[in-house]
């Protein structure tokens, strides 16, 4: 079974989704909850079953879909991969556990589930065009989730955030066809598969093309700054757990194609665009983190701080060294977490009051004095709080970029800084002070049904911000790998200076271990 | 040894979640009992391992787990117990053992008694990781903890606005300061390879002189944020809206000499870059001036104390800019002992007056406050640096460091400000205790605090007396152990008998000077009438030189609009309305252009021809261009083409 | 004098007419039962169309063989070309009719469906459109075109309504003037050569070097009229909207799928050979005929405000997208063409015929056309089947894998990459996200508004309200071609690929 | 000039189909617009005969023979579509059928 | 010479029936213009030795295409003055390029190498129609009977369309008023 496991992991939830509808309305979130326990135990399962001193792909699989034309079923999972894809089980899990009640709840779970499956689906896959059609299956259930369970500007969110990414997504998809015909006029075959063209070393010029192109689509996804605005609509407008599921699994799709794309394949390409894209980083960090500032409504704020912290991931990712890309993996399972948490939260109030309005609220503190402790616990993870998930991530990201330029690293440092300014000012306003507005005298602290997602989410932020060896070990193994394979690609003396030379170093690594 | 480190580290968090547990519920007296116990274990366990060191000079140095490895990083989580890092967990320790008992009764009435604790505790916790950890990682994950612990507690009554004001305040603040920090911890790790003190101090060596440096000057400016130096000084006071046992702990004992502790601990460092450390004193020296000048007209008596925490952080760094880091140490400890007495007699004070903090509205309260008048003029003769006092041994020995090291203008400053310092603490004292009674007209009926409360702060107390002259040598024995044993001696007898003798003066002068001013029956609640009161000094240190006016007005508020900017007029108006604009561009085209289709056959043949006769026209061009191309050739070429 | 031509029967090579004429037997023997017996059910005539169409489907397999045994095939005094194009569209032409022709199977009676003769013309379409892919002579390649599409005209009017009256003269008289430049476009070609025949065309153009590239142009300028009109480029494409709602949802389908193969596959013959010898005129003016058609159509299809004039547009921009392929001229991209068209076939079938299904006879009034967005509101709510069957299809129309339309784009970007048109490329690709806009439009309607009020009340009956199970079974069909085509997509893209190669082309 | 030669045909045959296409393009008279097809037709009929007869090819009368044929058939159809059309609106102005736009 | 005469004659007199085709408004006058113009036409066919597509052309067009016109006319009542809105007259400039382009560059052009070789060259000594015949039933019997089909196909549409079964629209009625109308059908036959 651990043979095809991986496909198990995809095509579970989507059987599962279609077997929903024959599931009578009332039975479905307990169905639902059911689907996504059994999917999150495979997944660990998975995790058990996981090799870490393995650097390269497991639980491959392979099987032929359109030989001639190179594109084949390849599914496997490395470090970089692995905990995303528990995380992607893992929300869904907590997401569906905890849906507040709500109309067509069974079309919400079978669109939940099927997402599920898109996620998975894009983490997992090796082949390019496999990773494509994951990539843009999941708009679809999103659009669904945003554009019915929406807001009142849930329709122009939703068709904004599917059209959006589309566009992007082709530019990208013809950067993989020109990919690979590259392939196919080196070696003579075609080949969408990742693995073989990690072997093609291109000119410089072409992986520059490339890399725009990849990038274009990547960006949009992340989103970096400026094709970020979808967000904030995307964000605002969607129910509770579509932002949950937006912001912790689907936003790193962009940041884990950086990874698993553009760096190993334009070596060159990525050092030559480094600069550029870290100034794109710090004006996400900055500029997002103040726009936050300025928000009236508590979810736009979390979604805006989400992009600052895509901005960190990012930085992280053009490190393009071992600690900065570990970080910056770390950081979006942080991010995932932390920003899940948020929006939970937000969606607890959400439901009590309808409203996310913070000059709404003020004083939460005396009212819900449960809530206002997991709120500011998952605040200080927010800002980056030692101990906190967030802060590995944060730390690594920025040390790893640090060794490219100093000055850059400084200014993306500010992030810490107008971090802490949007995030304590929200809190102050929702949860400081007194009382007064009536309709918040006698709101009920979080419910039992609430807890079951919160409490995990923030004993996760606590016990990964303690001990993150667990996920960052094998994390740290298959990055090794990647930076290695383009150090070992680069052209350009450049690029062969910039991207460092892990084997060299992994002896001084460990005599640093033996020595403590 | 190692299960005493642990007990020290651990038992704080013991306690805090411990009382955590009952947040919810209503005031739990045993909390605080309990709470304090654990504490007061800690300190025990940290006495045994003060012992410990002393009996055997051994460091004990444990690593209980891996925290981040990646790549060439390597940060366990490592705990070093040496003279240096004992010497705070005794401070740390004993200090809070009192804070919490005192806040026992303190927070008698609250509501959130047992949230207090939880949070005091998770303080000490803090306190306890930033000093006992062995690498800057560690240092860092405390000197974010107590950050944030300072931050929950002074905004511990989160119903006042100033209170949570002031919380965020000190919390950013201090984060402009921690991104200096992190910098700093960067180029170490990307110099040196480690984050361990050992293994990282060992490297300097070979560090060219820039980058030590940058690595000073990056790792002082989080010292400077933590400590409350200038510029980033104004949160210290505001913080005064936490609850007071706070104040004493965190903003007077522990918390802001955790910079003073930074530099000490990178001592290594900082010896090989003497300019730096120059910088530092003369800051240091700045500060005990500048926060001494405000404190002499503040009229709220915590703010004056902090003030002149400040001024007396000052002086830390002054001494351990100079290079002597045993003298900034033992000033340090002394200092937290009548400093944190301080603030407690202030404390009850507070709690006698309904938490009115103005002096002028105080006066004679001697009569009904006898224990807390004798702790805390007794704390302010200590502070003031009166022999034989702790303030006398470690402060005098302070401009004796200037004094030798030939910064005469560091010195002068510093003997100013000791006059000011003696001049201001008497001033309150003179205030609240001495003089005509102003109190009972605004209606308050004081009382003195419990007993208990006065028990214990009364190790507080012997300690502030005797801390000088039983420990100064010891204590240089020990520590010394590791920093440098620089002995500070003016080698003229007679040089430095005028000069302490001299300074002993100064400074009588000065309390003298502050009693006979404000025990006098004149002295009247300002209206701001008086003519001192429109003085343009006054004006000036009343609103603390307008520092947090010109924060608000040209950071806060530009920030503030910049913000709005972004949002409103970037964000929205240019990158998403071009995003838009592009999708428009399209609809509106489509929307004008559907009139093609006008339904009528006639348009649509005539549509039809013309596309044939454009295309027609297209060929005959071409056709005749293509049948032409030689003349055309010769025809362009004629025209320069 | 003349001598009596001596002709033996096997060089006839009559097999080769077979596919065409045995839809022409059904046809006759169709109006043949209808003198002997009147008054029989459509259902009969149905089936009878389905299982000559059956038998059609038997003798182009057997064509299919022998093209892979001894390769192109001459018959019948070289007239009859039966090559791999002529193979592919054939089966293209004669699977989509038989899915076409079991939507007359209506729940509700339609004027048509009551004439044995629809059946008896349609069958005659098939053969006209069989006759005009199976020859390189431009007069049976003519014949054939205006025996399908007169019998077309005819098919749309039968709808018997204003509207499809309408369209039907449009087209006609618009189909008229298409056939006028079609003969001006052969005489100018034949007064070059001296031949009616495309490769003989191709071989004395050839040979004279294309001196006279001015008539060649001009030729071609009257041929791109013509096959402009037939394939809906911009901007000879303003009879399709207004044929699409005119005529029956079923038809316009239909009309979306069949004459455009036809059509395509000349065209091919036609300008493949111009494309190769590399004339610079035709490259530009495709280029552009092509970048509008795709771009304007998708422009106009985001303000319908119906579903069928929508997709009339979109299919007028998928055609677009589909000439890239004859531009562009290589075998891959002429296999990708074919490939996207086959896959294109299903997915577009389907989506008519879901229109089809819920065809009302009275308009409510909320609703101005037969497909108004606004009646599919809230589709979700009363017919949640329905709706994700139809948005299955809006999503593979829009290009989403890994649904049938989606790899049929890859191929024919792909063959645009690697021949080096990386704009027109970009172009493609954008468009694709155009063209997003209006497929998501409608899933907006079906899944994120609400209901209209009546149509909760007789809970979604009006979506399925034509429905029947042969109806049904069509849908089926077409959704397991659009959401499974990729299991198929291996072999088939094989066997275009060996057929479009072993043509030449 | 007045020796006929092929191109004298063509123009000829041009002329007239431009004739036919301004007919298309200004009758909105179905009836009288079918006319202008059928110009159209013969236009290129003149134009087949001529190059046949100057190749003595006998294509080109083949070409105009089946054009003839065509003609003749859309004919049939259209005046189909027209009587049906006159039935129900009772005019063959084509100004009168734009129910359809956009 | 004779040739030439005749060229330029019936050229004139079939662009100016044609003329007068697309630009009277009266029907009947262009019905006959029409009928004049395409025997003219023939008239080039005779001239071109091309007897047999001359004879077609009088027998189809004037003979049948003509009679179901005038049929046509009679039917639609436009034997008086037809009215036309012709909106816009731009359309006439356009028209005026087309025919200026087209005639220049064929002008311009003297046609193609002249050394072409026939594919199905006329036999000497053979009368048209025979030769017609021969190529008609040998290279474009397919086509002819594709034709013929074709000519079906018109039949059957004209019938159908033409019919009386077209006047009452199943499209537009709803279930009921078809049953009634299929009762009353019944009742007529059992009656």
């Amino acid at each position: 079974m651990l043979d095809h496991i991986l496909s198990i992991l995809i095509f579970f939830p989507a059987f599962a989704g279609i077997m929903g509808f024959m599931i009578n309305k009332d039975s479905m979130r307990a169905y639902g909850t059911a689907v996504a326990v059994i999917e999150f135990a495979l997944s660990l399962w998975l995790w058990f079953a996981f090799d870490n001193n393995v650097s390269g792909m497991q639980f491959m699989e392979h099987i032929a879909l359109v030989p001639s034309f190179g594109i084949n079923y390849i599914l496997g999972v490395d470090g970089i991969s692995l905990f995303i894809i528990i995380m992607a089980s893992f929300f869904t899990m907590i997401g569906i556990a905890s849906l507040s009640p709500t109309h067509s709840i069974k079309n919400m779970i079978i669109t939940l589930l099927f997402l599920q499956m898109t996620m998975i689906g894009v983490f997992a896959a090796l082949d390019a065009i496999i990773f494509y059609v994951f990539w843009e299956l999941s708009l679809v259930p999103m659009l669904y989730l945003i554009g019915a369970w929406g807001g009142p500007l849930r329709i122009y969110a939703s068709v904004k955030f599917f059209l959006y990414t589309f566009t992007g997504s082709l530019i990208m998809l013809v950067g993989m066809l020109f990919m690979a015909y590259f392939f196919y006029q080196a070696t003579g075959v075609w080949s969408f598969a990742i693995l073989d063209w990690y072997r093609l070393v291109l000119p410089e010029s072409f992986q520059l093309w490339l890399f725009a192109a990849f990038f274009i689509g990547f960006a949009i996804k992340v989103p970096m700054f400026p094709f970020h605005t979808w967000l904030p609509y995307a964000h605002g407008q969607a129910p509770t757990i579509g932002s949950v599921i937006l912001a912790a699994v689907l936003l790193k799709m962009g940041t884990y194609a950086f990874i698993r794309f553009s760096l190993p394949l334009f070596p060159d390409a990525s050092v030559f665009f480094m600069f550029p894209i870290a100034i794109i980083a710090i004006i996400m960090i900055i500029y997002t983190a103040m726009i936050a500032y300025a928000q009236k409504d508590i979810k736009q704020v979390v979604a805006y701080s989400s992009v600052s912290h895509m901005g960190v991931i990012i930085l992280g990712t053009f490190a393009l060294n071992v600690e900065g890309i570990s970080g910056s993996i770390f950081l979006m399972i942080a991010h995932g977490v932390v920003s899940g948490a948020l929006f939970l939260l937000v969606g607890v109030i959400y439901d009590r009051r309808h409203t996310k309005l913070m000059s709404e609220f003020g004083g939460l503190a005396h009212v819900m004095p449960r809530y206002a402790t997991i709120f500011g616990l998952m605040l200080m993870a927010s800002v980056g709080m030692p101990l906190t998930i967030n802060f590995v991530g944060e730390f690594l990201s920025l040390l790893g970029f640090y060794q490219q330029s100093h000055i850059l690293t400084l200014l993306a440092g500010i992030a810490i800084v107008v971090g802490a300014i949007y995030m304590l000012t929200a809190f102050k306003k929702i949860f400081f002070g007194e009382v007064t507005n009536e309709k918040n005298k006698n709101l009920p602290d979080v419910s039992k049904r609430e807890l079951l997602a919160l409490i995990p989410l923030s004993i996760i932020t606590v016990w990964l911000g303690i001990y993150p060896k667990p996920i960052l070990d094998p994390i740290n193994n298959s990055v090794e790998a990647v930076v290695q394979l383009m150090h070992n690609k680069a052209t350009s003396p450049e690029a062969k200076m910039r991207i460092p030379n892990v084997s060299g170093l992994v002896i001084t690594k460990t005599a640093t271990k033996e020595a403590h | 040894m190692e299960i005493y480190l642990y007990i020290a580290l651990f038992a704080p968090l013991v306690s805090s979640l411990f009382a955590a547990l009952f947040t919810a519920t209503p005031k739990k007296q045993f909390v605080g009992i309990i709470a304090s116990l654990l504490i007061f274990t800690a300190f025990v366990s940290s006495s045994i391992l003060l012992t410990h060191i002393l009996g055997t000079g051994e460091i004990v140095h444990v690593e209980l787990m891996t925290w981040m490895a990646t790549g060439n990083l390597y940060i366990p989580f490592g705990f070093v117990v040496d003279q240096v890092s004992v010497t705070m967990m005794m401070v740390v320790t004993l200090v809070s053992t009192i804070v919490h008992i005192y806040s026992i009764g303190y927070m008698d009435h609250d509501s959130g008694f047992n949230r207090f604790f939880s949070y005091l505790s998770a303080f000490v916790f803090s306190m306890m990781i930033l000093v006992m950890s062995d690498n800057f990682a560690g240092l860092f994950i405390g000197w974010e903890g107590v950050g944030l612990c300072s931050w929950l507690l002074i905004g511990f009554w989160f119903h006042k606005e100033s209170a949570t004001w002031a919380a965020n305040e000190a919390f950013i603040m201090n984060r402009i300061a921690d991104l200096g920090m992190l910098i700093g911890i960067f180029l170490i790790y990307w110099n040196t390879g480690t984050l361990q003190y050992d293994g990282a101090f060992a490297a300097f060596g070979n560090l060219d002189q820039t980058t030590l440096t940058l690595i000073g000057i990056f790792l002082f400016i989080g010292a400077m944020g933590k400590s409350a130096q200038f510029p980033l000084h104004t949160w210290l006071a505001d913080a005064m809206e936490g609850p007071t046992p706070v104040s004493a702990l965190i903003h007077a004992a522990t918390m802001v000499t955790a910079g003073v502790y930074l530099v000490v601990r990178s001592h290594e460092l900082y010896a090989l870059i003497p300019n730096v450390g120059l910088f530092i004193a003369s800051l240091g020296a700045f500060v005990a001036i500048f926060a001494a000048s405000m404190a002499l007209v503040n009229r709220d008596i915590k703010r004056v104390i902090a003030y002149s925490t400040l001024s007396q952080l000052g002086y830390m760094f002054a001494a351990a800019g100079l290079g002597a880091y045993w003298v900034a140490l033992f000033h340090l400890m002394a200092h937290a002992f009548f400093k944190a007495l301080l603030f407690l007699g202030g404390g009850n004070v507070m709690h006698a007056m309904n938490n009115e903090l103005d002096p002028f509205k105080m006066g004679a309260l001697g009569k009904t406050m006898k224990g807390t008048m004798i702790m805390m003029t007794l704390a302010s003769v200590a502070l003031a640096g009166i022999f034989p006092l702790a303030g006398f041994f470690s402060k005098d020995l302070i401009l004796e460091v200037a004094f030798v090291d030939h910064h005469f203008i560091i010195y002068t400053v510093l003997l100013l400000t000791a006059g000011l310092t003696a001049f201001y603490s008497f001033r309150i004292i003179a205030l609240i205790f001495h003089g005509e009674d102003r109190h009972t007209a605004l209606g308050h009926h004081p009382h003195e605090a419990y007993k208990f409360m006065l028990v214990a702060m009364s190790p507080l107390l012997i300690l502030a007396i005797i801390a000088g002259f039983t420990m100064k040598m010891p204590y240089f024995e020990m520590v010394t152990e590791l920093l440098p044993a620089t002995e500070y001696h003016i080698h003229s007898h007679t040089t430095y008998w005028i000069m302490t003798i001299g300074t002993q003066l100064f400074v009588m002068l000065a309390i003298f000077f502050a009693y006979k001013k404000y025990m006098c029956s004149s002295v009247k609640i300002p209206d701001g009438t008086s003519k001192m009161e429109n003085n343009f000094f006054y004006k000036l240190l009343i609103n603390q030189y307008y520092i947090p006016y010109f924060y608000e007005a040209y950071i806060v508020k530009i920030y503030k609009a910049l913000s709005v900017v972004c949002w409103e007029q970037i964000d929205k108006k240019i990158v998403d309305a071009s995003v838009d604009g592009i999708a428009n561009i399209f609809y509106n085209t489509g929307k004008n252009t559907r009139q093609m289709q006008s339904g009528n056959l006639s348009t649509m043949l005539k549509w039809m021809v013309a596309g044939t006769v454009a295309l027609l026209s297209l060929a005959v061009v071409f056709g005749l261009a293509a049948k032409y191309s030689d003349e055309i050739t010769i025809v362009l070429s004629s025209l320069g083409v | 004098m003349l001598s009596l031509a001596n002709v033996s029967l096997e060089s006839l090579n009559l097999i080769t007419l077979a596919p065409m004429l045995i839809p022409v037997i059904g046809a006759l023997f169709i109006l043949v039962l209808d003198i002997i017996k009147g008054g029989l059910d459509k259902s009969l005539y149905v089936v009878i169309s389905i299982l000559f169409l059956a038998l059609d489907f038997g003798a182009l397999l057997e064509s299919a063989g022998a093209f892979s045994k001894d390769g192109i095939m001459l018959g019948v005094f070289d007239v009859m070309l039966i090559d791999g194009l002529a193979i592919i569209s054939q089966f293209i032409i004669v699977v989509t009719s038989m899915l076409f022709i079991p939507l007359a199977l209506t729940n509700k009676r339609f004027h048509e469906f009551s004439y044995p003769e629809f059946f008896a013309l349609f069958l005659f379409m098939i053969s006209g459109f069989q006759f005009m892919v199976a020859s390189d002579n431009l007069i049976l390649i003519f014949v054939g075109l205006e025996t399908a599409s007169l019998a077309l005209y005819t098919l749309i009017a039968m709808h018997n309504r204003d509207k499809s009256f309408e369209a039907a003269i449009k087209y006609f008289t618009m189909g008229a003037l298409a056939a006028g430049f079609y003969s001006f476009g052969s005489m100018v070609f034949y007064a070059l050569t001296g031949s009616i025949e495309i490769n003989q065309i191709a071989a004395v153009l050839e040979a004279n070097n294309y001196t006279d590239i001015g008539f060649v142009l001009i030729g071609v300028v009257m041929m791109l009229g013509s096959f402009g009109f037939k394939l809906s480029v911009v901007p000879f494409h303003t009879w399709t909207p207004d044929v699409y709602e005119g005529s029956s949802a079923a038809m316009a389908g239909y009309m979306s799928i069949v004459p455009k193969i036809a059509a395509f596959v000349v065209a091919m013959r036609l300008f493949e050979f111009l494309i190769h010898a590399n004339i610079v005129w035709l490259e530009v003016v495709l280029y552009a005929l092509v970048v509008i058609t795709m771009t304007a159509a998708n422009i106009w299809a985001l303000v319908q405000s119906d579903v069928k004039r929508m997709l009339a547009y979109s299919s007028i921009s998928h055609a677009g997208f589909v000439m890239a392929a004859i531009l562009i001229g290589t075998t891959q991209s002429n296999s990708a063409l074919f490939l996207y068209w086959i896959l294109f076939s299903f997915t577009n079938l389907g989506a008519f015929s879901m229109l089809w299904i819920s065809r009302q006879k009275e308009l409510p009034g909320y609703q101005k056309t037969d497909h108004s967005f606004e009646k599919f509101s809230g589709m979700i709510k009363t017919s949640p089947m329905a709706a994700i069957v139809m948005g299955l299809f809006m999503l593979s129309l829009a290009g989403l894998p890994p649904f049938a339309l989606f790899w049929g784009k890859i191929y024919m970007i792909s063959s645009a990459v690697t021949s080096g048109y990386t704009v027109l490329a970009l172009i493609m690709a954008l468009n694709s996200a155009i063209a997003g806009y209006y497929y998501i439009k409608l899933i907006v309607f079906m899944f994120m508004k609400d209901p209209i009020e009546s149509n909760i009340d007789n809970n979604g009956e009006l979506y399925v309200a034509n429905a029947t199970t042969g109806l049904k079974t069509i849908i089926g069909f077409a959704i397991i071609g659009t959401v499974f085509a990729f299991l198929a997509l291996d072999s088939l893209l094989e066997f275009v690929t060996a057929f479009v190669y072993n043509s030449g082309y | 000039m007045m020796e006929i030669g092929l191109n004298h045909y063509l123009v000829l045959s041009t002329i007239l189909f431009t004739i036919g296409l301004i007919g298309v393009m200004r009758r909105k008279n179905l009836l009288l617009l079918f006319f202008a097809t059928e110009i159209l037709l013969n236009a290129v009929n003149v134009g087949f005969a001529a190059i046949s007869h100057y190749y003595g090819d006998l294509t080109g009368q083949m070409f105009a023979f089946f054009v003839i044929a065509i003609a003749a058939s859309e004919l049939a159809v259209g005046l189909g579509l027209l009587i049906v059309w006159h039935k129900r609106h009772g005019t063959i102005d084509l100004d009168t059928m734009t129910s359809m736009r956009g | 010479m004779f040739e030439a005469v005749a060229f330029y004659l019936f050229a004139f007199l079939t662009i100016t029936m044609f003329y007068i085709t697309v630009t009277t408004s009266q029907a009947l006058y262009a019905l006959s213009a029409l009928a004049a113009g395409m025997i003219f036409i023939s008239a080039f066919f005779f001239i071109l030795g091309a007897d047999f597509l001359g004879a077609v052309q009088i027998i189809v067009y004037t003979g049948a295409v003509m009679a179901l016109y005038a049929f046509g006319m009679m039917f639609f009542d436009t034997t008086r003055e037809v009215k036309e809105n012709h909106g816009n007259q731009y359309i006439v400039v356009g028209l005026g390029t087309l025919a200026a382009i087209l005639v220049v560059v064929i002008f311009a052009v003297p046609m193609v190498s002249t050394n072409m070789q026939a594919f199905y060259p006329m036999t000497e000594g053979a009368g048209n129609t025979e030769m017609v015949g021969m190529v008609l039933f040998t290279k474009y019997l397919v086509p002819f009977e594709v034709a013929a089909l074709m000519l079906l196909v018109a039949m059957v549409a004209g019938i159908v369309l033409a019919g009386k079964k077209m006047d009452l629209s199943l499209t537009l009625m709803n279930a009921e008023e078809i049953q009634e109308i299929e009762d009353q059908k019944n009742k007529k036959v059992l009656s």
